[in-house]
């Protein structure tokens, strides 16, 4: 063969020698289609990764990973991307192995198998789940140099399952039973009280995220969505729901979320996530490389309360605001993308987003939430935060005045 | 063949056991619904205490490096770093004795005897200054009649009352501020790779 | 310690010893957070992969392999999971080395890098991708039995790319430029041609799928989305976009992907992927395991006209049909997910289901098709599939008249 | 700082290079547009074809085993199992110049000159019974002169026109089918787990 032939001349052509010279990957076979029965992303995206932040916990099997926000688009997060949180590890169960139980002030205590489970009518819907101590560590002010550690318990897919409404309607729900224990099958045994109304509500039973079934560290084989509540709600490994008259004061209601305010006293079930928002790109992981000109500044918004109506951003701190343009589905208590395009001149930017939910709620300012609730809450920040991005590029956490 | 409705039952599912439901049902509340038979004293439970949950949580409940402390902080609340411990901050006792039964120890869950939990659960009472008396003894009897120091410092949730939410409206789109805004902060942990430089901090923890 | 001292009684209660032991996982710890920075499936998820037929092709570096659509449910199929099929095998490129030019009837021939893309407006979009020959094994007759095979060369994606119209008018398209030739950088060197009118309308030059980059068997670092149309023509590792006054008559659009008739006559340029749906469970990889009773019957629907309007199901091989409901966002090509939930009488059941799109067409049945086609077609076979569910729960893939 | 809009253009991307075009823009149109110079003989294509491509492509682009059959099959569209070769099928000529430069042989593709392409194609020609002569050249001049047996076959898509689509409208709910349905086929290939059972089958294959 004649190997070579056209290329001798070509290398010494002007111009990329990427362009101008045959690349291997154009002219030798890659890998087959039996290579990856289950695909992984590509090895040049090995820093697209869950970290966690060592010294934020005691162990890390009770402790949590962050979402990388900063390189992820759209509105679905993908399932190896999803930040974890556990109390006792991630448990690994066999779906034969699991059982969920529903008593308490039932008609009928039943017990129920996955594939039980699965012959309910089924819905599909896109919420995110919020840990109610995201953006914690900032309370006090700018910690940590990233949106991955400042906003990444966060992420939002698609779940399948069944409504719980269906489930308690099989048992039969006493007219006195108000409130609803649901406890993970973990080794913390995880446990939190949930209000009737909500659970007759929108609250699943999802057996799928993504379209495929639970990740272990999200629940496998099945674990409760509570739409726009805070992420310890939604409790995994779910195995137990208990109906009863009151709340039953658990540990993680009580000693934990729960949110002191600056009179000591402190507020108990704050279930629902707040307007919030986030600019992801630029920010501290994720610089300007590419100096003045067209830059776009991406983001994502949330509330529990339903749909963003809009999103404001600011490149400078606050002081004026342009309406940033919502892109991809708009569904509630799902994550919304926005972007704003802007031609950078080059000088530092002191960048804002701020959210505005369909119930009118609008984000507030960090300093405004100290205000209302002193500087020793912990949940429920939902402050706008605010990234400086500087003449060279590079971005970091600020908080201004 | 028909299609799903709400009202309808699918005949899915098996009833439960009451042994199975007592296997689960471990769960215990305020008013004392849940709890099993049985006591055990601060005496006793110093001993198990010191056996099984001291190494995290120090002797006197005051936490092993960053374990969670479990005794103290009476007073912190208003201050600048609070301290939340079942005496400083826990609303209810009952939370004390589910919570043990059902996770601790750390690592070993589910090993404890009823009798152990009540005696554990005296014990931190005891670190707490709840109770005075190494023979106290904590019974299903005598449980809801023990109070702790916080609980009427919990309210309901009223963030919909706080100003930025009280009132909406549109939000101001141009000169918002008098003047340019002003860097007030700058992050304090710098280095956020984890393994790549300084992981140590000053920071806060996550709950 | 007192390890045990309350399981030994335990064990000895009437009940499921999975309920009334205390189980592994609920008692030691689980993985840590550090243990999965890119987390996958569950172990026991193992069966779910995608897989391909070796007697299809000669080389399994130019071939196929399958979704498994009955173990998916919703919308979304998980990016490790979405079918492939290249020609040259999986090209392994650095985004770094990669580069996109646009040349040809322009006024300004360019050359992008992937940082020069990622400066454009992007928008997100979710698109099914179905290749022309999908079905394409069953155009004779029933053969495959699964889902996976008979229907698994498909996949439905969020994308996050930038609008093509934008990189044309920034080179500029002169008014003589009315197709497009698409080029990928892999060993097939793959190209179609693209009529302008479609370019210009919804195709993206897309380089996230589901959130994340895309995935290397998909095109990483970017490929074209050519929304509702064959997935042959979404070129992968896109880097050449020629303008042009016609088409060019690939290799791809004249030996393949040309429908061949009775007549001996061959149909060009067949873009538009039809109304289409297939039920997904029960099928013949997911039996029903539960006998008489409640069963949910799920399947997909999509169209490259549009919306899915409706989707009917038949469990009497057509004679009779029943409309499914139709549950979670119904996006513009994209796919549908529905269900019909019954009460099986344990009888044997001959299920079909029939889409119908915004644009009022009406999913054929395959005779219908081979009386309009003759039997030598390959591509675009979107009929009507018959599975026949036995008294037993088993289910075969037949035709039925 | 300003907003998206589809007039405008962002400035990005660099000007191509000319050799940079050339490089890439290898592609070939019926009407000759993108043919290089050069030129190559059947005698000549024999011998590379021989060398290079008949361990998948058979000596005579019959195909062996399962590789792509290239030659023959003329007068088989109509029949039960049509052969589309080149000379069966293929409407265009440029296109085997272009595709066995861009893609051919498989695993080492763009080894080729253009020359040998040319003598590659002209060999094909010849397998094909296009051109009979063995010392025909192929060359950039008499290649649009040369046509292929089926390029009158083909026809613009005319879907919309069949049956079912020209007949939009409600489709039939009830006793659609005047007898209870009957199977009339069974899927051939019993299992379909790869590795497990028999892998070989009778049926088609996928393009
Ligand atoms: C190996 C370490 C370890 C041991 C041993 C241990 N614990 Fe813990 N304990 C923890 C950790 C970690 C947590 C927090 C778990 C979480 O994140 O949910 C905790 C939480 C607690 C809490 C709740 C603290 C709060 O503020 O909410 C109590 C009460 C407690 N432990 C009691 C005990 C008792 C009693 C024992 C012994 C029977 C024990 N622990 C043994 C590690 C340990
Ligand atoms: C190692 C095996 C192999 C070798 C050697 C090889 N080919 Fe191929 N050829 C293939 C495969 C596989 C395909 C189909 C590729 C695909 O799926 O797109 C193909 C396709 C073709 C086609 C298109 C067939 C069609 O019907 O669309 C032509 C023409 C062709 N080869 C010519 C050649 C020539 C000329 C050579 C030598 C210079 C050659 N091939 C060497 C494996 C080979
Ligand atoms: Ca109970
Ligand atoms: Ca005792
Ligand atoms: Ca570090
Ligand atoms: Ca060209
Ligand atoms: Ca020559
Ligand atoms: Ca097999
Ligand atoms: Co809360
Ligand atoms: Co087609």
């Amino acid at each position: 063969a004649a190997a070579g032939a056209g290329l001798v001349s070509r290398s010494a052509l002007a111009g990329d020698p990427l362009i101008t010279e045959v690349q291997d990957w154009n002219r030798y076979l890659g890998d087959s289609v039996q290579a990856a029965p289950y695909g992984k992303p590509s090895e040049f995206e090995a820093h697209v990764v869950r970290r966690d932040v060592e010294w934020l916990t005691a162990s890390p099997e009770s402790s949590v990973n962050f979402t990388p926000l900063h390189e992820l688009d759209g509105i679905i997060t993908p399932n190896g991307l999803c930040f974890e949180r556990h109390h006792g590890g991630v448990a690994q169960i066999n779906p034969a192995d699991h059982r969920l139980m529903i008593h308490g002030l039932v008609d009928k205590p039943l017990v129920f198998t996955m594939e039980d489970l699965k012959r309910f009518p089924r819905e599909n819907r896109v919420y995110f789940l919020e840990c109610a101590a995201n953006s914690g560590m900032e309370w006090r002010g700018a910690q940590l140099n990233g949106c991955q550690y400042t906003h990444g318990m966060i992420h939002c897919v698609v779940y399948t399952g069944v409504p719980l409404k269906y489930l308690l309607n099989e048992a039969g729900v006493k007219t006195s039973g108000k409130w609803l224990l649901a406890e993970g099958a973990d080794a913390s045994a995880m446990t939190r009280s949930i209000p009737m109304e909500k659970a007759l509500d929108d609250c699943l039973v999802a057996f799928k995220m993504n379209g495929e079934a639970l990740r272990p560290e999200q629940g496998y084989p099945v674990r409760l969505v509570v739409p726009g509540w805070e992420g310890n709600m939604w409790v995994k490994w779910l195995r137990r729901l208990e109906v009863g008259d009151q709340p039953w004061e658990q540990r993680e209601e009580t000693s934990k979320y729960t949110d002191l305010l600056a009179n000591g006293k402190a507020r108990r079930f704050t279930w629902v996530m707040d307007v919030k928002s986030v600019i992801t790109s630029p920010s501290p992981q994720a610089p300007v490389a590419h100096g003045k000109g067209p830059l776009v500044i991406s983001g994502v918004a949330w509330s529990g309360n339903g749909t963003v109506q809009r999103v404001d951003v600011s490149i400078d701190g606050g002081r004026n605001w342009k309406t940033a343009r919502i892109d991809g589905p708009s569904l509630s208590k799902a994550m919304h993308r926005f972007y704003l395009d802007i031609d950078w001149d080059g000088s530092p930017l002191l960048l804002q987003s701020r959210a505005m939910d369909e119930q009118g709620f609008v984000q507030p300012t960090k300093n405004e939430l100290r205000l209302a609730r002193g500087d020793n809450s912990i949940y429920h920040n939902n402050g706008i935060q605010t990234w400086h991005v500087k003449a060279d590029g590079t971005v970091e956490n600020v908080e201004v005045a | 063949a028909g299609s799903a409705d709400t009202a309808k039952t699918f005949g899915l599912g098996r009833p439960a056991e009451a042994d199975e439901i007592a296997a689960w049902d471990i769960d215990v509340r305020p008013d004392g619904t849940g709890l099993p038979e049985g006591s055990g004293t601060v005496a006793e439970g110093e001993v198990l205490f010191t056996d099984n949950c001291a190494t995290c949580h120090g002797d006197f409940g005051e936490g092993a490096g960053r374990w969670p402390v479990l005794a103290g902080g009476q007073d912190t609340l208003k201050e600048d770093r609070p301290e939340k411990t079942i005496g400083s901050y826990w609303p209810y006792l009952s939370t004390v004795y589910d919570y043990v039964r059902r996770a601790m120890p750390y690592g070993n869950a589910r090993s404890l005897s009823d009798d152990e939990v009540y005696a554990l659960t005296a014990y931190l009472l005891y670190l707490n200054d709840v109770v005075t008396d190494e023979e106290f003894k904590l019974s299903k009897e005598n449980f809801t009649g023990i109070h702790l120091p916080n609980e009427a410092n919990f309210i309901a949730d009223d963030r919909m009352a706080e100003a930025h939410n009280a009132n909406k409206g549109d939000p101001c789109m141009t000169n918002c501020m008098a003047e340019p805004a002003r860097i007030t902060m700058h992050a304090r942990v710098l280095d956020v790779t984890p393994g790549a430089g300084d992981d140590e901090t000053s920071g806060g923890s996550v709950d």
